[in-house]
């Protein structure tokens, strides 16, 4: 099926290294096969596919409010962007691209893949979470074997809530600094789309795709780096999910409708005695920020050290320091034996570009340990911000808009027509009413 | 009434009966799928387990049918066998292959029949979710708040808990920080351009220092000379290969040392010391300089009789000669017997007295006083100016009297003074005498100096154990720097002599062995039968040995053992041999001898 | 479904914590036994194992090393002794001239990469310039630049009798026989079937040519692993040589890669792959080894060649001084080592 | 329910707080796109290992995604000898010069030797073979001219934004190269 692609420097064949034999019955040389890479067409019809799913995914949640489309849509994302394109390259992966090109000036970032990293975070600036809700194939994996959706309980999800922005700080560091793309290295999925891979991977997806079946989109919600950038996109959208376009009759079913955990109820303004105390709080909190932000740069640092020897040439430096002044060995080489041969022929190189990436490392160990502080920092602030709310909403942040509560609303079953609006008007008193309600 | 409301909407809610029909149906097919994957991701798991390619193609029976062959190799059956068992195996992994990849996309079909058959089950069991009546907690957000406030705070503190951990936990394995890498490497430039240096123009080069015998034990401390034509025979009786012979004029236990034609030996006594220079052509006395009054004080030595007051070897840096005597005094000349400067560092309080050579390094005179006990605190390390034989550097050392020779060595380009003690190695930088490493390996009393011979340093603790040590690394490297050791007719008194391929040791009473210096496996040893105070030195391949008595003894620096060459000198020899190109000097007690390469006589002096 | 069972109670969290433990450490344990399983990164069950074919039974190794010297250009090709002792390196574009002791005496410069070099009787140095010869007196004064002989002309081998010069031509698989003053005077050793002669083998260049004390000269076939003796006007005399990992044979696919001749007559024989230098009789019957393979530690390991610009990877080369030293010039380490005969 | 909570005036502020961190986002995000796009010449890259650094240490083989590996060898005929004693094909030391297995270095026999005339052979590479083990590139290098020599095969090649084998080469060979030029062939000439 490969298409052979003849060598065309000819003439660069006469000016070999050194001549091979003359045939004299005439034999020609082959010339050697190069079948060409993946397209570069196939690329900007990526960004094609891509952008046309973001749009279409608004339309299906905004204007359409179809679960059933976006499940559609789901699974053509799946098939085309997991299993078809192998997850690779994904607007999750891509983030590390985007920080090895601003910590690599050399590094030349291909411009599909800088469309898979801008697409979805500037449709979510105006429409929140859209690109999780029917185009990422690591959500609509995860969102299609959702069966027997628990519920995470308020406290724990708030503290699982910080580990993307953890990982997020992790895999920007570790790519910034040309060490390793983390994010891709331990990516679960990954291996489920190739159908292939270390089963180490393997396994981990597989247990990962065995909670979602319990446990909304684990991944989305308590990993994911490219969600923790959606997130603070989508906490600003635009537009935003809205259970109803109507009036909220606070029926709470959207409440028990949405498996992750991103439904707010109604809240009233606190009274000014507890408002008080919840100032002196926030007050202390805030007095507490600066001094996080130091610590985790001081444990930052420290970190960097060691967090430094995942680069390959810190590494190296490490193997050939530890080998100093031991002989050479002959005979059959391990990739380390030989990798320690390359660094002593120009261990001055090895070692000056060691210390100067250990040096970045230093510089970004600090940053990511701020960040980390600031991480908790801010969370600790938002618990304990108090938001006064009058209808059941999701949280702009947290809402996939992957639409399931919409067809649980009385209102936008009445407005779809489903059930007459009659009996909205007759069921609302029983709902508002005082607990006891008739579950038959 | 409600549940009427959502009938509608929840997927066309089959009639009682045959809804559970189609259930059963479905939670049948999700068992069944479900079972199926399972038992093909087990397979495919011990599939991928048992199968690496490399046991698939490179099993131990085939290897060992190719060594098999290798020792009969005109065996038809036995290529036979091989064919068919290395067919037998590329079917095998190609099987594995296709195994795998068939495998993989059953599982795949598997999982998303059971993922249908699960979803068709719920929609089929799909009920209305009624919220149930509102708890009625008093404070819903501000608890929830509250709960949420502390496991963000343990989540963080368990996140800082672990970086500081692993921090910690990798920290003191890391390579060497970026700051110490910084410094190995800023130190370089200035050392690799050392003629260049500004210094360096006083003192020579070390390929010059190479060609001539600059100190104990030779140019590098290892007792290995370039020259590839020294003497491989000689007859003190009929004088065949001896170039001259001259009482020595001199009393003392320090060897000669030479440089551009001019052999140089230090010599005395309580009333008068003295630095002699003689011809290397002929042997006739160039100079001779007295060593006197450098102290005003009286001088309050004692110095045994044993060794005398000329134990230490001289050394020149190619500009001066220094000569160190066993009363503290320490005196410079230039190459044409002007007294360049003297200084006195005694009383020394030794024992046996003191007996340590010197050492330079560019244009300073590397100076170790070792003396009394370890408490007394009076052990010191100098670098003098070679010029003025003002301090450049001290460095006190905790340690009692030793008789080992410094020596200087370059550690991946940075120049490392080696001073032996009980119980360290240290390692000093030779620039500012910072201490860069130690070791702990070492007992009794020191007197094998250090030898540094193929980027290794072999270290004699007397009696007891021979250690080769990388010198390299930070601190104390006692656990990871030592290389091997080797406890087997260890020198008490001589010092290593190696090439960087072998190493060659001696004991007093003449047992010779020879170790690979890479791993310090024995290549032979052998016994001389003779009482040795002169190290061994190598020479040409050749190793050359004096005995105390007289006795001459050459052997191949080879690894296996074989004796070139033996005569008897009529001599007695505790000082040990120096080599420029077809030269050997030596210093017998009662002579000083030139012996000279027999085939070449005529054709190529020593120096002009 | 009861949408209070859908809320994880503290016992459900518990219970669904402890099973979740479980699993992992049941994952936990699979995996840590499927990576014990699977080999390290400190392993290759790849690699090719040649350590066997390393090792020199030190019963053969008739000579001992009394020095050794680093060359003093880099990319070293050959090396020749002149009759004064001296020693001759073509490297990079220049043929550096050493004393015995390693000392720079001299420095020939030429315009393009030298490939070898050769010493007459009377001092005249024959430089092979990429594809043509140039003379020198012994001062280093140019004499004179000889035509090149053609488009494919490779030379990487010379040798300089009493009248005539032979160059070893690599590209044309032949050797080129020249007078003193340049003229081409035969091509020898080429393919003809009606000299009954099979032709040269040269997968790589590194054809050499030397001449022998009977008159013959040597020509090392390197693809055929052997040497062949030919009169100076073209005859094929005899050969010897067998391809063979072991001692007494040339192994890999291009040996032996250079030739010396000792006064005798008797053949020194360099071989790349695994490096080693030994010593035929003049009739082709293996005597003994000068040094193995494992002297030459930075030869020895692949890890460290390179392919060289010129086209050769690795390798050694000989020359023999007036006292019967043999120098080998180490192509990798860029080393001299002189080789004596043990007593 | 709670008819008093909602107060226009807080509302518009948060609309504009909202608004303003909208326009600064987009404003981020566009100065990060100018940033690197900026930089960005690149079309699409792929996986490439350099043959002049490669050490043929066998991660090819072991550490690919993919159950057989990518990386294949492939073979420059013009820098090939046509020996007869291939050393990419033979065992360092063989019993015969025939095609016996018994002979040959190849573990899953994916060289094939054809006879050319006297004394040449020719050697070709099966792919559907290879396992890109190196092992017959390590014969060819140590002995011979280097002619065989690894590569990444773009028709099995998945492209991963980061290769597993990149991480662990030893010889710190592979590198993203341009798609359009996807082999680093060794030709090279002077």
């Amino acid at each position: 099926m490969a298409l052979l692609w003849l060598l065309s420097a000819v003439a660069s064949l006469a000016e070999q290294r050194f001549p091979p034999p003359d045939f004299e019955g005439g034999h020609q040389l082959p010339v050697t096969t190069t079948p060409p890479a993946r397209a570069l067409t196939l690329d900007y019809l990526d960004v094609g596919v891509l952008g046309l799913s973001l749009g279409l995914a608004i339309w299906l949640v905004y204007r359409r409010r179809s679960r059933k489309g976006l499940i559609v849509l789901s699974i053509f994302s799946l098939l085309y962007f997991g299993f078809w394109r192998h997850g690779c390259v994904c607007a999750i992966g891509s983030l590390q691209n985007v920080a090895l090109a601003l910590g690599d000036r050399s590094y030349a970032l291909p411009l599909a893949v800088l469309a898979f990293f801008v697409l979805p975070l500037a449709v979510a600036i105006f429409a929140g979470r859209i690109f999780c809700a029917g185009v990422c194939p690591h959500g609509a994996l995860q969102d299609l074997v959702l069966l027997k959706p628990l519920k995470v309980p308020p406290g724990l999800e708030a503290a699982l809530s910080v580990l993307p922005f953890l990982y997020l700080g992790a895999g920007v560091l570790f790519a910034a600094t040309g060490s390793a793309f983390i994010i891709c290295e331990y990516d679960p999925f990954v291996p489920v789309f190739r159908l292939s891979g270390r089963a180490l991977m393997v396994l981990s997806g597989a247990a990962l795709l065995g909670l979602s079946i319990f446990v909304g989109r684990p991944y989305c919600r308590f990993l994911c780096p490219y969600g923790a950038l959606l997130k603070l996109a989508a906490a600003v959208a635009k537009w935003r999910v809205r259970v109803t376009p109507d009036n909220c009759t606070q029926c709470r079913l959207c409440e028990a409708s949405c498996p992750f955990g991103a439904m707010r109820e109604p809240q009233a303004r606190p009274g000014t005695q507890t408002h008080a105390r919840d100032r002196r709080r926030l007050g202390w909190l805030l007095l507490l920020l600066p001094l996080l932000l130091a610590g985790g740069g001081w444990l930052g640092y420290r970190f960097s050290a060691p967090a430094s020897r995942l680069h390959p040439t810190v590494s190296l430096a490490d193997l050939l320091i530890r080998a100093q002044g031991s002989p050479p060995k002959i005979g059959a080489l391990t990739p380390d034996d030989l990798a320690l041969e390359r660094a002593r022929q120009a261990p001055q190189e090895i070692l000056a570009a060691a210390a100067a990436i250990q040096r970045r490392f230093a510089i970004g160990g600090w940053i990511f340990g701020a960040w980390v502080g600031l991480v908790f920092g801010v969370k600790l602030i938002s618990v304990s911000v108090h938001r006064p709310r009058t209808d059941y909403e999701p949280d702009s942040g947290d809402c996939f808009a992957c639409a399931r509560c919409f067809e649980y609303c009385p209102n936008e079953l009445v407005r779809r027509g489903v059930i007459p609006a009659t009996t909205l008007t007759a069921a609302a008193p029983e709902i508002s009413g005082p607990p006891g309600l008739d579950r038959s | 009434m409600l549940t009427r409301l959502f009938q509608v909407e929840a997927a066309s809610p089959p009639r009682q009966s045959g809804g559970e029909t189609v259930l059963l149906a479905w939670r049948l097919t999700a068992w069944v799928a479900g079972v199926f994957s399972l038992l093909v991701g087990i397979t495919l798991l011990v599939e991928h387990t048992r199968a690496k390619p490399n046991d698939l193609l490179q099993p131990p029976q085939l290897i060992a049918a190719k060594e098999q062959l290798r020792l009969d190799p005109t065996n038809p059956q036995l290529k036979q066998d091989i064919r068919e068992l290395d067919w037998r195996l590329r079917q095998r992994y190609f099987r594995h292959l296709a195994l795998m990849g068939f495998g993989v996309h059953l599982l795949a079909g598997g999982v998303i029949v059971l993922v249908l058959a699960m979803m068709q089950a719920a929609r089929c069991r799909k009920r209305v979710p009624l919220p149930g009546p509102k708890a009625a907690i008093p404070h819903p957000a501000a608890r929830f708040a509250a709960r949420a406030r502390w496991a963000v705070a343990a989540c963080g503190i368990v996140v800082g808990s672990g970086l500081f951990v692993l921090s910690r936990a990798l920290g003191p394995n890391l390579p060497t920080p970026a700051a110490e890498l910084d410094k190995l490497l800023a130190t370089r430039p200035e050392e690799s351009s050392s003629p260049g240096h500004p210094q360096a123009a006083d003192a020579a080069s070390l390929a010059e220092l190479r060609q001539n015998w600059p100190r104990f034990l030779g140019a590098d401390g290892n007792s290995f000379s370039p020259s590839t034509n020294a003497p491989a025979s000689w007859n003190p009786q009929t004088g065949a290969g001896i170039a001259w012979k001259v009482p020595t004029p001199t009393r003392g236990f320090g060897s000669p040392i030479v440089w551009a034609g001019q052999v140089f030996l230090s010599g005395g006594d309580a009333r008068q010391r003295e630095v002699i220079c003689l011809d290397a052509q002929t042997g006739k006395i160039l100079w001779q300089q007295p060593v006197a009054s450098v102290s005003d004080r009286p001088d309050r030595t004692e110095v045994p009789d044993s060794t005398g007051y000329a134990a230490p070897t001289m050394a020149t840096d190619g500009r001066r000669v220094y000569a160190f005597f066993a009363n503290g005094d320490c005196a410079a000349f230039t190459l044409a017997g002007q007294p360049a400067w003297a200084r006195n560092f005694g009383p020394l309080k030794n024992p046996y007295g003191h007996a340590t050579s010197l050492a330079t390094w560019r244009d300073r005179l590397i100076l170790q006083l070792d003396q009394g006990e370890s408490e007394d605190g009076n052990s010191k390390l100098y670098a003098l100016d070679a010029r003025t034989g003002q301090t450049v550097w001290q460095r006190p050392r905790k340690t009692g009297a030793t008789w080992a020779t410094p020596n200087v060595i370059d550690a991946e380009g940075k120049a490392q003074v080696i001073a032996l003690s009980v119980p360290w190695v240290i390692a000093y930088a030779a620039a500012d005498g910072a201490e860069v490493w130690r070791a702990e390996c070492l007992n009794g009393e020191i007197a094998p100096s250090p030898a540094c011979a193929g980027g290794l340093l072999f270290v004699a603790s007397p009696s007891e154990k021979l250690l080769a040590i990388r010198p390299s690394g930070q601190g104390d490297i006692t656990q990871t720097h030592l290389l091997w050791t080797w406890e087997d007719s260890i020198p008490d008194v001589t010092s290593p002599a190696s090439d960087g391929e072998l190493v060659f040791i001696l004991t007093t009473s003449g047992m010779l062995t020879c170790l690979d210096a890479r791993d310090g496996k024995k290549q032979w040893e052998h016994d001389l039968e003779m009482e040795c105070h002169a190290s061994p030195a190598l020479a040409a391949g050749r190793l050359y040995l004096f005995g105390q008595k007289g006795t001459a003894v050459v052997v191949a620096a080879a690894r296996e053992f074989r004796e070139l060459f033996r005569t008897e000198m009529g001599d007695a020899f505790h000082a040990s041999p120096a080599f420029v190109q077809d030269r050997m000097f030596l210093r017998g007690m009662t002579n000083v001898w030139c012996v000279r390469t027999i085939n070449e006589a005529g054709k190529e002096g020593a120096q002009p | 479904m009861n949408p209070a069972e859908s809320i994880l109670t503290r016992r459900r969290f518990l219970v669904g914590t402890a099973r979740a433990a479980g699993l992992l450490a049941a994952g936990g344990s699979t995996v840590s036994w499927l990576r014990a399983a699977s080999p390290g990164r400190d392993a290759n069950p790849f690699a090719l194992d040649v350590e066997r074919l390393q090792h020199t039974d030190p019963k053969l190794i008739h000579y001992e090393q009394v020095a050794r010297f680093q060359g003093c250009a880099p990319d070293p090709r050959r090396i020749a002794v002149g009759p004064d002792d001296r020693v001759y390196i073509a490297a990079a574009n220049a043929v550096t001239i050493l004393d015995c002791n390693g000392r720079l005496i001299s420095e020939i410069a030429c315009a393009a990469p030298v490939r070898c070099v050769a010493v007459a009787a009377e001092g005249t140095v024959y430089v092979g310039v990429k594809d043509h010869v140039e003379t020198f007196d012994r001062t280093g004064q140019r004499l004179a630049t000889w035509p090149s002989s053609g488009r494919r002309t490779w030379l990487t081998g010379l040798a300089a009798g009493e009248k005539d010069v032979f160059a070893a031509d690599s590209g044309n698989r032949c050797v080129l026989r020249y007078d003193k003053a340049g003229k081409l005077l035969g091509r020898i050793a080429e393919r003809n079937k009606d000299r009954h002669l099979p032709g040269l083998v040269v997968p790589s260049p590194y054809l050499d040519v030397k001449l022998a004390p009977d008159g013959l000269l040597r020509v090392n076939n390197t693809g055929r692993h052997r040497v062949e003796a030919y009169t100076v006007d073209g005859d094929l005399e005899f050969f010897w040589g067998r391809p063979s990992a072991g001692i007494e044979g040339f192994c890999g696919c291009c040996n032996p890669v250079g030739l010396a001749l000792l006064p005798d007559g008797r053949h020194v024989t360099c071989e790349k792959g695994l490096p080693r230098v030994k010593v035929y009789s003049p009739k082709g019957v293996f005597e003994s080894v000068v040094a193995g393979t494992e002297t030459f530690y930075e030869n020895a390991k692949t890890g460290a060649l390179k392919t060289r610009s010129d086209g050769l990877v690795g390798g050694l080369d000989a020359a023999v001084d007036s006292q019967q030293r043999i120098y080998i010039l180490d192509l990798v380490a860029n080393d001299v080592r002189i080789m004596q005969r043990k007593a | 329910m709670n008819p008093g909570i909602s107060k226009p005036s807080s509302v518009t502020r948060r609309q504009f707080l909202r608004d303003g961190a909208r326009a600064a986002g987009l404003a981020g995000l566009g100065g990060l796109l100018g940033l690197v796009a900026e930089r960005s010449t690149a079309k699409g890259t792929v996986w490439q290992i350099d043959p002049q650094k490669c050490v043929r240490c066998g991660n090819c083989a072991l550490y690919c995604v993919l159950e057989q590996s990518a990386v294949k060898c492939v073979h420059a005929y013009a820098l090939c000898g046509y020996c007869q004693l291939c050393t990419g094909y033979f065992e360092p030391d063989p019993n015969d010069l025939n095609t016996g297995a018994e002979n040959c270095l190849c573990p899953t026999s994916a060289i094939k030797r054809t006879y050319i005339e006297d004394p040449y052979y020719e050697y070709t590479i099966d792919e559907q073979l290879c396992i890109g083990c190196a092992k017959c590139v390590e014969g060819c290098h140590r002995f011979g001219n280097g002619s065989l020599f690894l590569q990444v095969r773009h028709d099995r090649c998945l492209n991963c934004n980061e290769c597993a084998i990149a991480k662990v080469c030893a010889g710190d060979a592979f590198r993203r190269v341009p798609a359009d030029q996807p082999y680093l062939l060794k030709t090279d000439t002077f």
